[in-house]
């Protein structure tokens, strides 16, 4: 197990370095649409490693994520659309915003268990959807574009992400700042308490620890990482629509999780980049890529447990 | 720290408790004390309310009627987390413990436990000497210091059971409520036990379920026989190997 | 599968063996998979029959397509998009169904100074306040058709109206549409959940109880066939329904299969239809039926306009396709022969051009298909064109 | 307000709770005895669809195309069961969820080479068209009229053999107490598959009776799996009487939100601000009212399974 770890960690640095690279390694290559994906692909990261705290490391299955990278990403849209661009006040806001959803719907969601509590997630943001379909100004589910990105202006500072390849590297940035926090945060008393929850809820509790506290906590750190993978998708893209927070993105969002390995460190680095360049390659390969991919995730499923980062499965049912 | 006043009081003490499930009564009109330093162990047959009694104590299980008074304090309907963090701690009949997690970080939960909230963020716990060193401590003194990096689902059954007894002292409790300790043990692993519980006397108080009389025998400074939720018979080891009644509606029958 | 397989092979193959030769490289973007592949596919093979029909040459230049499937998803839209861009010997940047996916994939072809021409999607804020100098729209505006259908209702002298639409952006713009033009009463409104609603009974029934002389609706793709049928099943059939893009070339030929009544002599509003009588029409709707076996939908006309559009521009330009300014000076002409007969574009790049009534009548071979009965609009402007500063 | 509009909004709502039924009871039966997430229940449902579409094309008889369609689901859900499920029971929701996704993904790909993306549409039989006329001057449409006796016989059926047969009581028993069945030494595995097989013909029944309303599509199972989900939610998983009750409450909810909350707006809120909510809270209102079952009642209405 030692060994795979370290496998492991061989593996995730490989792929930050060419996270690192990629911006002058693709275009040499004559394949520049790469930098956009892999932009993509840290960003879908960061939700993931954000996911991952509650999913793999809290054993809380939640399918309603994408809800907090929406309202991330539809609170720097709709101040974009009445022009304010500042991102010092665009990002608290909805970073408080996607935090203070989290709070609101894991509050109430985290009185159930099992079963009851994936499709309470999902209740929760199939509404925020839904709200968003019906949000005439903003653009209902035809979306809204974001004409210009977060501008950083204070003080005589001037940070302009505009360009692309600022950009990158400011994703870059945030990812492997939120990869070393969620790293601190799980070895610490908090994040053994939430991986106490996973293992044996009852005793914990019984030895005289809240975790319904705890596991709240986990949740909306978890829904605020989100969000600002919301902030930076929204950014990116230049445009926000109700899809990005229909269901099958939350769907997708566990997929990441679930494939590089729950519960490990990297493992939703891992599982994004797996899951987004294979469906990317499969895709430019036939129109009929779903017949692959599909049975794909069977076998994943079925014959390589605990995902690609190896770490096995704590096969634990929940509830 | 103890002063005179509570030199004549126990730590523990039950008034007429009572509990019943649907029509079976379970405790009857139950008065214990444990004293400070003792270990008290109370026996009975299958069904005569020993893990009720546990569960009642630990906050587990509310009782209908009756007290529970723990150094003075009036106690009873209290959460078991409260009774945790005021110094009343239980081990469990069935083993629970966190089998993906290794001894050392089995233990590190109890000791989190008792240093109160745990929204420490930043420090990684296996440098946090407010945790670590504790749980080391605890380890050692059970013995099981150099097996601390394995993973607790991988222990032997009676590993296991000194596990669950590492992490009850590692909420730091003044009484231990220790449910069936030896259950499932060899008599190779019974002996063991029995030292080191014994080596525990001098600092913790004990109330001891259990069926292994050779142990009760060896450890307890007490003992209280339940039959059908009530106490038949109180007193020193010694009296109660001799107490007629006892012979007769539980030693008579069970040992073989 | 496999024919389209070895299509993909040939086009590999192709795009590998000529890449030295002078050519025109066109991406396609449109869905190809999920249930909207319906439309999608239609649109693909108006362009393959385009393409065949002006002998694979624009000018000197061999016409290549590249064909990307957005998935009905404005992200994937947006990404394939880029792909296009971004692979770098991509000219012109067609296609695109749906009003989200544009949106999102817009600013990716426009700030590569390409030009994007829109072979259906047609959003307000382009057409207006966000107009673009390199955007064309070959199709129309969201909100011309319906209000063809409001002056269909003047004229026959309806008086009062229920609406029924689907409560996103498109479904808004119909309603906002007919609202504008039509001047009797409108007795109720119901917007319903899209795109998951699909039974009406609740909504059919308070249809009835308000007793309307007529009902006005707009469900596009699956919805529509669903909808229709279940209109007929409440007991509406002798309420006469209005539509716009309800009911077209790829529904009925599925209402007929399932024998329904009360569809023949619909009326909805278009600004094409396949009887349209025109050379270019005739040759379009001939060779479609007889290549793939069925009628031609709008989305399909408008994806065969689109080729026909560039084919002028790069003839124009003498095959100088990199020169965007002399395209875009071309393309704004529209001189080329359109399905549709006359067409001219506004200040907008949106086209003004004539909407028709028609009616759902069956041909000569007993399929179901639509007929113009008359001109409800004449060389009309979107009325967002004021809001556009070019 | 009339009271005939009222009546015939509630057997609309009525209408949509029985075929919601139908497809929560499999689900509901499969995550009660099994353990398992399946999100392919919604594949087989649109397979049922497809199943008895072209049966019914074929033979021209709606009637013999279902009797037909019905039987093949029953073998497509053995079959599925057999080779792709069985291995999933013993795994985390987690890895079923996975799993089962992926068989959607495949199936719906498969359906679409098979039947092209258009989809099938098929005509109401003869003797269903049209409307019968009810007491109170209610007119209703005939064909929804037999989807609601339908699914009450198909209550009344299940109920039965739930509650008086000896599959049934093995059923119950497995809802209650997975590992308990085992020790009676049942052959668990035929047991399973038995089950799975009945749920997914139930969920294709389902498919079949909204054929001719609708048509058989592509990507039709899933919106409507998400509600039986919150049906079976509702009702407390592996309770089939929970089932029925739950989908009863939704589709009359889900209906009457669509009938009367734009009237009820207009009345509490200025007519724009009601135009533009109406719809949205219309839509939401399904999970609105699991949201709140659950926070009062967090394992559902009627839990088979206590603890």
């Amino acid at each position: 197990m030692r060994l795979k770890k370290n496998v492991q960690e061989i593996g995730v640095s490989c792929l930050f370095i060419l996270f690192a690279i990629i911006p002058i390694l693709a275009p040499a290559i004559g394949e520049a649409f790469y930098v956009d994906v892999f932009a993509r692909i840290m960003i879908w990261s960061i939700a993931a490693v954000g996911l991952n705290l509650v999913l793999g490391y809290g054993g809380m299955i939640s399918f309603g994520h994408a809800a907090y990278i929406g309202l991330g990403g539809y609170t720097i849209a709709i101040f974009s659309f009445h022009e304010i661009n500042n991102g010092f006040i665009q990002w608290p806001v909805a970073l408080l915003i996607s935090g203070l959803a989290a709070l609101l719907f894991g509050a109430l969601s985290l009185r159930t268990r099992g079963v009851y509590f994936i499709m309470i997630t999902l209740a929760f943001a199939q509404m925020v959807y839904f709200l968003g379909v019906s949000a005439d100004k903003y653009g209902s589910n035809d979306g809204l574009n974001i004409w210009n990105r977060s501008e950083f202006k204070i003080y005589g500072l001037d940070f302009s992400i505009d360009d692309n390849l600022t950009f990158y590297y400011l994703t870059f940035t945030i990812l492997i700042l939120i990869v070393f926090l969620v790293r601190r945060l799980v070895n610490s008393r908090f994040g053994m308490a939430i991986q106490g929850t996973r293992s044996n809820e009852s005793r914990l509790e019984m030895l005289g620890v809240p975790t319904y506290v705890y596991k709240l906590t986990a949740f909306v750190i978890s829904g605020v990482i989100c969000g600002l993978a919301g902030i930076l998708q929204a950014n990116f893209e230049r445009f926000v629509s109700p899809d990005m927070m229909d269901w099958p993105r939350s769907g997708e969002l566990m997929f990441m999780v679930i494939m590089g390995g729950m519960g490990t460190l990297m493992g939703p680095v891992l599982g994004a980049t797996a899951f987004l360049v294979l469906s990317e390659v499969l895709s430019s390969l036939t129109v009929h890529w779903h017949l692959i991919f599909g049975p794909l995730l069977i076998i994943l499923v079925l014959y390589a447990r605990g995902g690609l980062g190896g770490i096995i499965d704590r096969g634990q049912k929940d509830g | 720290m103890i002063g005179v006043k509570k030199m004549v009081s126990p730590l523990l003490r039950t008034r007429a408790l009572n509990k019943s499930f649907g029509g079976i009564v379970a405790t009857k009109d139950l008065s214990i004390e444990i004293f400070e330093g003792q270990i008290c162990a109370v026996i009975g047959p299958n069904g005569a309310g020993k893990t009720t009694l546990v569960n009642l104590l630990s906050g587990n299980l509310r009782a209908d009627s009756g007290d529970i008074i723990f150094e003075d304090d009036n106690v009873t309907g209290l959460s078991p987390s409260a009774l945790c963090s005021r110094g009343i701690a239980r081990s469990f009949q069935i083993t629970s413990i966190f089998p993906e997690f290794s001894l050392l970080e089995n233990v590190c939960f109890s000791v989190q436990a008792s240093l109160g909230h745990s929204f420490h963020f930043w420090k990684d716990v296996r440098a946090d000497e407010r945790v670590i060193n504790p749980a080391k401590e605890v380890l050692e003194r059970i013995g099981l210091l150099s097996r601390a990096n394995v993973l607790a689902g991988n222990l032997a059954h009676g590993e296991k059971r000194q596990l669950e007894i590492a992490m009850v002292l590692a909420t730091r409790p003044k009484l231990l409520l220790l449910d069936e300790p030896m259950a499932g043990m060899g008599a190779e692993e019974s002996r063991h036990l029995v030292t080191l519980l014994n080596e525990l006397r001098s600092d913790y108080s004990m109330l001891l379920v259990e069926h292994d009389m050779d142990a009760v025998f060896a450890l307890a400074d007490k003992i209280t026989v339940l039959v059908y939720g009530k106490s038949i018979a109180e007193g020193k080891p010694s009296e109660i190997k001799v107490n007629n009644a006892v012979l007769e509606a539980y030693l008579g029958s069970s040992e073989s | 599968m496999i024919k389209q397989f070895f299509t993909a092979a040939v086009i590999l193959i192709l795009m590998s063996t000529t890449a030295l030769a002078e050519s025109i490289k066109i991406g396609f973007v449109t869905t190809l998979t999920t249930g909207a592949a319906i439309i999608g596919v239609d649109q693909k093979k108006a362009v393959d029959l385009a393409v065949e029909h002006i002998g694979g040459k624009m000018g000197s230049l061999d016409v290549k397509i590249v064909y990307e499937d957005d998935e009905f998803n404005p992200q994937k839209g947006k990404q394939k998009t880029e792909k296009l861009i971004k692979s770098g010997d991509i000219d012109i940047v067609a296609g695109y169904i749906w009003s989200h996916v544009l949106l999102a994939s817009a600013p990716v072809v426009l700030n590569a100074n390409k030009i994007l021409i829109s072979a259906n999607a047609g959003p307000s804020p382009l057409a207006g306040k966000n107009c673009h100098k390199n955007f064309f729209n070959i199709s129309w505006q969201n909100d011309q058709t319906p209000m063809a259908l409001g002056e269909v209702l003047n004229q026959r002298g309806i008086k009062s109206l229920y609406i029924l639409a689907p409560n996103y952006a498109a479904g808004k713009d119909m309603v906002a549409g007919v609202e504008r033009t039509f001047k009797g009463k409108v007795v109720g409104k119901d917007m319903t959940t899209w795109p998951t609603q699909i039974d009406w009974s609740a909504e059919f029934t308070k249809v009835k109880s308000a007793k309307p002389e007529a009902v006005f609706t707009f469900y596009p793709g699956k919805h529509g066939a669903a909808f229709l049928k279940q209109y007929a099943q409440a007991g509406l059939s002798s309420t006469p329904l209005y539509s716009v893009y309800t009911l077209d070339s790829l529904s009925l030929p599925r209402l007929q299969q399932a024998k329904m009544t009360g569809v023949l002599g619909t009326t909805m509003t278009q600004f094409w239809s396949p009887d349209m009588d025109n050379a270019q029409n005739k040759r379009f709707v001939a060779d479609f039926k007889k290549k793939y076996g069925s009628y031609p939908s709008f989305y399909a006309a408008q994806a065969y306009d689109s080729i026909f559009l560039i084919k002028s521009a790069v003839e124009a330009t003498g095959g100088k396709v990199s020169d965007t300014n002399a395209m875009r000076a071309a393309l704004e002409k529209a001189n080329f022969p359109s399905v549709r007969g006359k067409v001219r574009f506004g200040n907008n790049h949106f086209p003004i051009q004539n909407f028709y009534s028609r009616e759902v009548v069956v041909d000569s071979e007993g399929k179901w298909t639509t007929k113009i009965t008359g001109v409800a609009l004449k060389d009309h402007q979107d009325v967002y064109a004021k809001h556009c500063k070019l | 307000m009339e009271i005939s509009f009222v009546v015939e909004q509630l057997l609309n709502g009525f209408q949509l709770g029985v075929l919601l039924f139908l497809l929560a009871a499999g689900l509901t039966l499969v995550f009660g005895i099994m353990d398992l997430v399946n999100l392919a229940h919604g594949s087989i449902y649109m397979i049922g669809a497809f199943f008895a579409a072209t049966m019914t094309l074929a033979l021209d008889s709606f009637i013999l195309g279902i009797i037909i369609a019905l039987p093949m689901t029953l073998v497509l859900g053995m079959v599925l069961e057999f080779i792709a499920l069985r291995t999933l029971y013993s795994r985390g929701h987690m890895d079923q969820v996975l799993a089962t996704f992926g068989l959607i993904l495949f199936l719906n790909e498969l359906v679409r080479i098979i039947w092209g993306p258009a989809g099938l549409a098929i005509p109401l039989p003869l003797l269903l068209d049209g409307s019968i006329s009810l007491p109170l001057g209610i007119v209703y449409p005939t064909y929804r009229m037999f989807i609601i006796l339908i699914g009450i016989i198909v209550a009344i059926g299940l109920y039965y053999l739930v509650s008086k047969t000896r599959l049934g009581m093995l059923i119950r028993a497995g809802a209650s107490n997975r590992t308990m069945v085992g020790a009676l030494g049942i052959n668990i595995r035929l047991l399973f598959t038995a089950v799975f097989g009945l749920g997914a013909m139930l969920a294709g029944l389902a498919g079949m009776l909204i054929a001719p309303i609708n048509q058989a599509q592509i990507g039709m199972g899933e919106d409507i799996l998400i509600l039986a989900f919150v049906v079976i939610v509702i009702g407390g998983i592996g309770s089939i009487r929970g089932a029925f009750i739950a989908a009863i409450v939704a589709g009359v909810i889900d209906t009457m939100g669509r009938a009367f909350l734009d009237v009820l707006l207009l009345a509490l809120l200025p007519a724009n601000a009601a135009e533009a909510a109406g719809p949205a809270l219309s839509s939401m209102l399904i999970y609105f009212l699991m949201a709140v079952v659950l926070i009062f009642r967090p394992q559902g209405l009627f839990p088979a399974r206590n603890g």
